[in-house]
């Protein structure tokens, strides 16, 4: 497979860690992102996705564990200048069109926000250019460069919102549920938008979301997560043909599809995590059932994993 | 089938500082018995006030009624007095909102808020009426609802919050259930339980369901019959197969091709492009001309009539008009067309 | 809830030992004298007279002689009213205060939640406008002034209230406590329709308005609880201030209240009076605000006295 | 007694003889008074203010009392005294009455009283200052030379009080009748300790009136008939409500609803009432003056200058003053002692005998000014006016300054106002260069008012000093005491000095007070010195008959 | 469904190309926040009286002197406690010099001779009310402008630093302000009265002693609801220094509920003042403020109504105009306003 871009190794990120309240979003996971791909993180409302995606991108200091970008750990010490370097190989789309652009500011100093900051464009001019280009990139148009945020739609907002993350030049970004705060018939335009970027810039994706039709659409491998742990991953069809993990299964059940027809006939599982009937001591972890395919499972589910998914091939 | 609600020519604005908001432009639509009907659209598109028209909720300072009539059971809504609109809310017809976590009184108790539609329209006692809530929550999944229709919303998760909402609504066992994007705020899972839920106490009390969404893979899964709007109006309506495997309007076009099913292996989905119509200021002709790459020359001037594809299913676009040019739908669609015995695409086998 | 009370009761002392501290040396570096006729005396006499009230001592011993009498609960002997206990002081002095300031904020809020409410309810009408212009009106014509007509008006004119004085009975408390009432009227009233308007266009009056509520029952079964919280969250302040700052309603009205002798007490350097007063008002304040923040837990089901903080 | 300038409650003018019995008295022999100030204590001991004086002063009676013409006559001392030939020793026969609890009155009490005055444990601030140079050993028990047992004070009997002086005082009896030489009930003190007089139960009375319902620190109190007064027969009143009302406002208010029966008017309201008949208005005894400060903190002030102090002098309008600013009643002062204040032998007013002096004068204090200013070699002076915190005084500062620099070109004033005590401090500091200063005498001789400036004189505080002021003023308190006749000459002679030669200070008014008064109010008697009234002779006739 | 539609032309049927670009339009002209909320308070006729109230009355306290013939602090004594007259009212029974005195009517000006006007008449010292009124009114204003600036500052910083950088910094300053908030504020304002020289600065220092609290509040409030949203996060996965953070994405969206809420501080301190004032701390004459003309109006309101009138309509209107002002702001800078 392709050179590993990011590894996230043992990543922890609890909340008012030591207090009643201890929140554990992030517990204990470890995974690989591969240049050029986009890995998708599924999971339900709250199991830590959006945490995941900040922790990797230092929004949050880790509780514990290594990020490496490019081999170099992320998290540890760094100096201004390599923070900046790393600012700009990184870069975040967020969840919400309507609060992630400043209402008090032009869109032409929100997309070059970046620019500014690591000092980017020599001139006005070339500055000027240069997001009047990034706004063409994302099907806007210059005339928009003189415009607030409020007088854009969800699907502009968030174009505007990945033509600031574009304007530093990334390598890698992570989308936080680009889409589901957007009407359904304009998702299509920013997951479109997306994937004609990957192609030209050669980007790599985290593509965060609950819904898993778009991001099965967009994701070459996904990793579904439950209560702040990683419970599988697989590349994307083999994730949808053979879910291994009980959760999994029942996410897929649970998605309505806009086919009457399968409508009628979907059997919907339930999850329970009683269900896996964890013995004291087992360890559970990780473990590749089939070649690219992770469960977490214990020793004993890993047998019968492996057997029914040789089964069934 | 009995129509138990028909909504006739509505047109509704609303007067801001910005202008006139016209926010229904002429909606025409029934509700028969016991059936689900989908409202689809896109945000602004007017299905929430729709419905809150029916419900007459609309804040009387700047909302305007300008025409229409909406009969329910052949009485004219909008010419009822307060007091016996009062009767009818909660009676007849109730509604459950998108958010539960927004949609209950934090400062009430939950039982408070299911027994007060049975204490106002049912003429029960309160411990009668407790009796009943206690049901009903039994009824929705709750589990111990003795204990817990002391507790306030906030002790609860929104799933649960939301089958709250959802026994308010049924409490008095309405003739007509609207819900208005009643799954939208939540988890996948969470959604499919409540729709089955939903589904199942229709069958128990045969009530008729107004279910908006934006959601086309939770209108597959209710409706019996869609209706889709786009700009202020209804622009195609029909059986739920009538509209998912023979669609006619370009924007029930783009709807459905914008949603990778799962196996669409396209490289690109098919997009709309642009943004909704303004409706302070609507277009002319086709609201949807703009977003269009079907669109004719006679979409920019005048707005399309309602053409009937069949006994149950309407569109209004300039394209099923006899003279109108053939076009070819997005490939997507033309792959659910196959399916479909009725349209040109059929392929037969399996339907 | 019972480990929220004794935390919040520790911050409530250290409170009180700061402003104690505080109060007693920015008291000491007022001019002047508490001895009223110091300039009269030779410095021998006058040294008799600091020594029996331990003024003659340093700064630092006299401070830790009144904290010391002060954890014992003995806030010391009057300067101005020789040989009256402070303690006797406020408590003779505090019933008057307490009624007006009770009947002032009772009334007040009262008044102010109904002007409010129909401001609200009937927004941007006559009503609403009106409301607003009295809630204005209110906060807009100084107490003083506004106490002055009251008593020239309904004692003088009318004659059918007492001018002024505390003798009178219930009727010797009206026209203070309407005085009084303004501000809070003012506040609640303001406070209510702003939060009401905000209430009644969430989801759950919506809700509550489906399930066939009328505009009575939306109006006071559901929004009304809802837009108190934010109000009791003023009400601390509130009804401490009306009780500090009651001074000037009890001068012009003549009641033999708390915040009548303050300024008094500051004016001719009755350091005990000065010191007990602040302590008493302190007391009162961090007292109410500590009640307020309970009740709120009352009001607000979501609030739960658990120590941590909004 | 130093002066604030605002004094709310007004007094009455006598117009009714005392002497002349009232011939229809109403049944309710009741007054309703309002108060500007609570009473800080009952203890005669302790008191310093006018409210505690004025209320003892009707509570108690010592051994003389002030009558109607304000002349002091036996009281509890039965007839006049027998003095000794050097004029030292003063023997009273105390006349036969009791205490409000039955007990007797005895000479034993003046002496206890007196005593416990001396003892520093007391820490009495008026005992002391009044009999300091007064009674033997006052000043030495002050000094803590001697023994407070010591004070020349002496009950020989129950029935004879035996005084003997540090030196001839020629006002010594109109003393007698001052708050701090009551009488104390030693055993009634004693057994109440700290509690004593600190409200209506832990107090006892021998004067006409006892007090009641007083909790010490309240706003309201009420005086009572005294029925063991051994001349409770000539006691109408049977009953005094007071309460203190500190709005003037509010006070007309409950005059004009007829709650009270005397209200205090203050200046702004004079001109609304003039014609009222209610309308009383009365002269004081209390005089208001500039105080120069010829040296602040070490340095000489221009003030040191005695053309610059004349000039100030006479610079000002006190006629307008008075009328426009003032409006209370109050002349204009060109003098120190006060008129109507201090008579001679043959009853002339010391004011009489020694005329005005340095009255207003816009050209002679331009004239001197520009003198002043030559001599100090400036064209522009800065002086900072030192005033009150009531309004009235602000007022009148805004007025000076108006004045002042109106008239006096390159003058310019700074106005600085303060609470009473803090002028109080910054005077005994010396930190100053004008103060807006008043005086009230402490007892009926012009003497009061002299001895303020003598160089070491308590009240000086503003670098003044001249020997012959104090050779004169000294004389008239020593060898001169039993010349009357040379004593007044003396102190006329030093008045003029003082003002018109060295314009140490600045006189500019006498203070009166306008007050209303139902005309139902009789036989109320007012006072230029001690307690401001006595209601022993007053009654209520004509209020039913309304 | 009847359908008549024969009568279109053939061509109508044309398909035609969108240019989509057409579809990215916006129809509505550019309008920047503060623009839009222009609009919104120029439709609020209470908030637009308001603001030309208060811009008259700010230029009258600045004008209003001059306008007199007479000077404000000159004292003509024989012209004392004259009732308003203005040229031309003579004749029509009310600004026409005519007084109560005694109970009874009469001309004041012909009763004392006096041949000039005074439109709002004079104080007990001669002096022309209507140039006080104004210098009045202008130091009143000095005093809660200055007072409302300082509170700002103040607020803001304690507040901002107080969110931003939370945790034990938060902790420890919100405890500050908790004992802070427990010390009756009136007390500390006297007592720091009295202790400095009395004056101007010393009533805006006490007035801003605790006045801050409130402000502080807020701008915490905001700022930690701003912090996290996604805009900051955005800047700070960009690399945005927090003064950078704080400049150009904190402040400028706190902003508008800095400025409702010192529209709320400078009528406080208008009153504050004249509160003060009645307890005989205000300022030291001869300046006068809004606060001493009223002490000083008060007393003879059953006489001469009109010291006290004028200044008191004075403040009544700049509370009713900063209130209404704020009202107005806020409705239109923060529709949905929930701190
Ligand atoms: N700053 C924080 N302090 C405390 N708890 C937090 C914080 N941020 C997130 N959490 C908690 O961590 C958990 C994971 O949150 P996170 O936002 O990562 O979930 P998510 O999977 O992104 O959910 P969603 O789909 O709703 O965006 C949640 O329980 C959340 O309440
Ligand atoms: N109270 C109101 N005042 C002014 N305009 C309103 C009001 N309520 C709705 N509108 C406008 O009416 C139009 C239709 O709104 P509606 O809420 O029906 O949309 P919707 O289809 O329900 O959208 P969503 O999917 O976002 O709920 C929108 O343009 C909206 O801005
Ligand atoms: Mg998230
Ligand atoms: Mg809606």
């Amino acid at each position: 497979m392709a050179e590993k871009l990011l590894e996230i190794k043992n990543l922890k990120q609890y909340f008012n860690q030591g207090k009643a309240n201890e929140v554990r979003a992030v517990d204990d996971i470890s995974f690989d992102i591969y240049k050029g791909e986009t890995l998708g993180l599924v999971g339900e409302s709250g199991c830590g996705k959006s945490t995941t995606g900040r922790s990797i991108i230092r929004l949050y200091n880790a509780t514990a564990g290594e990020v490496k970008f490019n081999g170099v750990n992320v998290h540890g010490k760094k100096s201004k200048s390599d923070l900046k370097i790393f600012n700009r190989k990184m870069q975040m789309i967020f969840q919400d069109p309507y609060a992630s652009l400043n209402p008090r500011m032009k869109v032409m100093d929100i997309i070059a926000e970046g620019l500014d900051i690591h000092g980017l464009t020599k001139s006005a001019k070339e500055r000027k250019d240069r997001v009047n280009e990034l706004l063409e990139t994302v099907g806007l148009n210059k005339e928009h460069a003189n415009r607030y945020p409020h007088e854009f739609s969800g699907g502009q907002r968030q174009r505007l919102g990945i033509a600031r993350a574009l304007a530093v030049d990334p390598e890698f970004i992570i989308a936080d549920e680009p889409i589901s705060a957007l009407d359904v018939s304009i998702q299509a335009q920013v997951v479109n938008l997306l994937r004609e970027l990957q192609e030209e810039k050669g980007l790599t994706y985290l593509f965060i979301a609950h819904d898993l039709s778009m991001v099965k659409y967009i994701s070459d491998r996904i990793g579904v997560m439950y209560f702040g742990k990683l419970v599988e991953l697989a590349p994307a069809e083999e994730l949808y043909n053979n879910p291994l993990h009980p959760y999994t299964q029942s996410l897929l059940s649970a998605i309505p599809l806009p086919d009457p027809n399968y409508e009628r006939t979907r059997v919907r599982k339930s999850y329970d995590p009683v269900s896996h009937n964890y013995q004291d001591g087992e360890e559970i972890a990780m473990r590749e059932v089939t070649p690219g395919h992770f469960v977490f499972c214990s020793e004993r589910e890993f047998e019968s994993l492996k057997l029914t998914s040789a089964t069934r091939i | 089938m009995e129509k138990i609600l028909e909504v006739k020519d509505l047109q509704l604005s609303f007067h801001t500082f910005a202008g006139e908001v016209q926010a229904i432009r002429g909606v025409n639509f029934d509700l028969l018995k016991g059936e689900t009907l989908a409202i689809v659209g896109e945000s602004g598109s007017g299905k929430s006030v729709t419905t809150k028209a029916i419900m007459r909720l609309l804040p009387e300072s700047s909302a305007e009624f300008k025409s229409g009539e909406i009969l329910f059971n052949g009485k004219d809504l909008t010419k009822l007095s307060d007091r016996e609109m009062q009767k009818i809310r909660g009676k007849d017809i109730s509604m459950i909102f998108q958010d539960p976590m927004t949609s209950l009184n934090p400062t009430m108790t939950i039982g408070r808020q299911i027994t007060e539609p049975l204490l106002k329209h049912q003429k029960v006692g309160r411990t009668e009426a407790k009796k009943i809530a206690v049901d009903l929550l039994r009824m929705v999944g709750m589990p111990k609802p003795e204990l817990r229709i002391k507790q306030y919303p906030h002790q609860f998760s929104g799933g649960q919050r939301q089958r709250i909402v959802i026994a308010i609504a049924l409490a008095c066992n309405p003739q007509i259930l609207i819900a208005d994007e009643p799954t939208t705020a939540l988890d996948v899972t969470i959604q499919a339980q409540i729709l089955e839920l939903m589904k199942d106490l229709q069958k128990k009390i045969d009530t008729s369901i107004i279910f908006i969404t934006h959601d086309l893979g939770v209108v597959a899964n209710v409706a019996d019959r869609v209706a889709v709007m786009y700009g202020g109006r209804i622009v195609e309506m029909g059986t739920v197969d009538e509209i998912f495997y023979n669609p006619q309007h370009p924007y029930t076009w783009g709807l459905l091709s914008s949603m990778p099913s799962l196996d669409t292996a396209e490289a690109k989905l098919y997009a709309i492009p642009g943004t909704p119509p303004d409706l302070l200021d609507p277009p002319k002709g086709d609201a949807f001309a703009l977003r269009s790459e079907y669109a004719l020359a006679i979409d920019l001037e005048q707005a399309p009539p309602i053409f009937q594809v069949s006994d149950t299913h309407f569109a209004s676009t300039w394209l099923l008009h006899p003279d109108a040019p053939k076009v070819e739908p997005p490939l997507s669609i033309i792959e659910r067309m196959k399916k479909f015995p009725g349209s040109r695409y059929y392929e037969g086998g399996t339907y | 809830m019972a480990k929220y009370i004794v935390k919040r009761v520790f911050y409530m002392f250290i409170t009180l030992f700061l402003i104690a501290t505080a109060t007693f040396f920015l008291m000491k570096t007022l001019p002047g004298s508490p001895i009223s006729s110091a300039s009269k005396l030779t410095p021998n006499q006058l040294a008799v007279v600091e020594a029996k009230y331990g003024l003659d001592q340093p700064l630092p011993v006299q401070y830790g002689k009144y904290m010391l009498n002060l954890a014992q609960g003995d806030l010391g002997n009057s300067f101005q009213f020789k040989g009256a206990s402070v303690t006797d002081l406020i408590l003779n002095r505090l019933g008057p205060s307490f009624i007006l300031g009770a009947q002032g904020l009772i009334l007040g809020v009262s008044i102010g939640i109904m002007l409010g409410m129909i401001a609200a309810l009937r927004q941007n009408s006559i009503w609403d406008y009106g409301s607003t212009f009295i809630a204005i009106l209110g906060i807009s014509i100084p107490s003083f002034v506004f106490a002055s007509f009251l008593q020239y008006w309904f004692a003088v004119k009318w004659g059918v209230l007492p001018v002024a004085l505390w003798n009178d009975g219930w009727k010797s408390s009206i026209l203070p406590s309407l005085a009084l009432a303004m501000g809070p009227l003012a506040t609640a009233s303001r406070f209510i329709r702003t939060e009401m308007i905000e209430v009644l266009s969430s989801d759950y009056i919506t809700l509550a308005r489906s399930k066939g509520a009328t505009g009575f029952e939306v109006a006071f079964k559901h929004a009304f609880r809802n837009a108190l919280i934010p109000l009791v969250t003023v009400m601390g302040p509130l009804a401490a201030g009306l009780l500090t700052g009651s001074l000037v309603i009890e001068q012009i009205f003549a009641i033999p209240g708390i915040g009548e002798q303050f300024v008094k007490a500051i004016m001719v350097n009755d350091f005990s009076i000065i010191m007990g007063t602040t302590l008493f008002f302190s007391v009162f304040l961090v007292f109410v605000i500590l009640l307020v923040d309970i009740l709120y837990g009352v009001i607000d089901p979501r609030i739960r006295l658990s120590g941590g903080n909004s | 007694e130093d002066e604030a300038t605002e004094k709310d409650s007004g007094k009455t003018d006598e117009k009714d003889p005392v002497a002349t019995e009232p011939e229809e008295v109403d049944e309710d022999q009741i007054l309703n008074l309002v108060m500007g100030a609570e009473i800080p204590t009952m203890d005669s001991a302790l008191t310093t203010d006018s409210v505690g004086f004025d209320l003892l002063n009707n509570v108690n009676e010592g051994l003389y009392r002030l009558n109607d013409e304000n002349v002091a006559i036996p009281a509890i001392a039965e007839g006049e005294p027998t003095v000794s030939e050097d004029g030292l020793v003063y023997t009273f026969t105390i006349r036969d009455s009791k205490w409000s609890d039955g007990t007797p009155v005895t000479a034993g009490d003046f002496e206890f009283a007196w005593k416990r005055a001396m003892n520093p444990a007391t820490a009495s601030e008026y005992g002391p200052y009044m009999m300091g140079g007064v009674i033997k050993n006052a000043t030495a028990i002050s000094e803590a030379k001697a023994e407070y047992t010591e004070l020349g004070v002496k009950a020989i009997d129950e029935k004879t009080l035996e005084v003997t002086l540090e030196k001839q005082v020629p006002y010594f009896l109109s003393l007698m009748s001052f708050g701090t030489f009551l009488p104390q009930n030693e055993a009634f003190v004693t057994e109440k300790g700290a509690e004593y007089a600190t409200n209506s139960d832990n107090l006892i009375s021998n004067g006409p009136f006892v007090l009641k319902a007083w909790d010490g620190t309240g706003l309201s109190w009420q005086l009572v008939k005294n029925d063991q007064y051994w001349d409770a027969e000539t006691v109408k009143l049977t009953e005094i409500n007071y309460d203190v009302v500190k709005e003037t406002a509010t006070a007309v208010n409950l005059y004009t609803t007829g709650e009270k029966d005397r209200t205090g008017l203050p200046g702004e309201y004079a001109m609304q009432y003039a014609a009222d008949p209610d309308l009383v208005t009365e002269l004081e005894t209390t005089l208001f003056y500039f105080k120069y400060n010829q040296q602040r903190n070490g340095k000489a002030t221009p003030l040191a200058n005695v053309n610059i102090r004349e000039a100030i002098t006479k610079a000002f309008n006190k006629q307008d003053l008075v009328d426009v600013v003032l409006a209370n009643g109050s002349v204009p002062a060109n003098y120190l002692v006060p008129k109507a204040f201090a008579f001679n032998e043959a009853g002339e007013d010391f004011r009489e005998i020694n005329g005005e002096m340095s009255e207003f004068n816009a050209e002679e204090a331009k004239a001197a000014w520009e003198k002043g200013l030559s001599e100090l070699g400036v064209t522009e002076v800065t002086l900072e006016i030192l005033g009150g915190d009531s309004d009235l005084s602000k007022k009148m500062d805004e007025y000076f300054k108006s004045q002042l620099e109106g008239n006096l070109e390159g003058l310019t004033i700074t106005l600085k106002e303060v609470p009473f005590n803090v002028r109080l401090d910054l005077d005994t500091a010396g930190d100053y260069d004008i103060e807006v200063a008043g005086w009230g005498p402490d007892f009926q001789d012009p003497y009061t008012f002299m001895n303020l400036f003598l160089t070491d004189g308590q009240n000086n505080h503003m670098a003044y000093s001249n020997p012959k002021f104090d050779e004169l003023v000294n004389a008239s308190a020593g060898e001169l005491a039993m010349d009357p006749a040379a004593r007044y000459d003396a102190m006329a002679q030093a008045e003029k000095l003082l003002i018109a030669e060295d314009f140490a200070i600045g006189p500019i008014y006498q203070r009166g007070t306008m007050s209303l008064v139902k005309p139902y109010v009789k036989g109320v008697v007012s006072h230029s010195f001690g307690g401001d009234y006595s209601y022993k002779w007053a009654y209520i006739e004509g209020k039913d008959a309304k | 469904m009847t359908q008549n539609l024969d009568k279109l032309p053939i061509e109508s049927f044309k398909r035609v190309t969108i240019d989509s670009s057409q579809a990215e339009k916006i129809s509505k002209p550019s309008m920047s926040f503060w623009q839009d909320a222009w609009l919104r308070i120029r439709k609020n006729k209470a908030a637009i009286v308001s603001m030309v109230i208060l811009v008259l009355i700010i230029i009258m306290a600045f004008v209003g002197p001059f306008l007199s013939p007479h000077e404000a602090d000159t004292q003509t004594i024989t012209h004392a406690n004259l009732p308003p007259k203005v040229q031309g009212f003579e004749n029509l029974g009310f600004l026409d010099g005519v007084g109560t005195l005694g109970g009874k009517e009469v001309n004041l000006y012909e009763m004392k001779k006096v041949d000039t006007y005074y439109w709002f008449g004079t104080d007990g010292l001669g002096r022309d009310l209507f140039s006080r009124l104004w210098e009045g009114t202008q130091i009143s204003l000095f005093i809660a402008f200055v007072a409302a600036a300082i509170d700002m500052v103040i607020g803001v910083i304690y507040g901002g630093v107080s969110a931003y950088y939370g945790g034990r910094v938060d902790d420890i300053m919100q405890r500050i302000v908790e004992i802070l908030y427990g010390i009756p504020n009136l007390v500390v304002v006297i007592l720091m009265i009295l202790v400095m020289d009395p004056g101007i600065m010393a009533i805006i220092i006490a007035i801003t002693l605790t006045g801050w609290i409130g402000m502080s509040r807020i701008v915490r409030g905001q700022v930690l609801k701003y912090k996290n949203q996604e805009f900051v996060l955005a800047a700070r996965t960009l690399g945005a220094s927090n003064n950078r953070i704080i400049g150009k994405h904190l402040l400028p969206n706190i902003l508008a509920i800095i400025i409702i809420n010192t529209m709320f501080t400078i009528p406080g301190a208008i009153f504050f003042e004249a509160f003060l004032s009645f307890i005989g701390l205000g300022l030291q004459p001869p300046a006068a403020s809004l606060g001493t003309l009223i002490n000083d109006g008060y007393k003879l309101m059953q006489f001469q109504p009109h010291i006290l009138l004028f200044p008191s309509l004075v403040i009544s209107l700049l509370m009713i105009a900063f209130n209404l002002l704020g009202d107005g702001l806020r409705d239109a800078l923060d529709p949905k306003m929930k701190d």
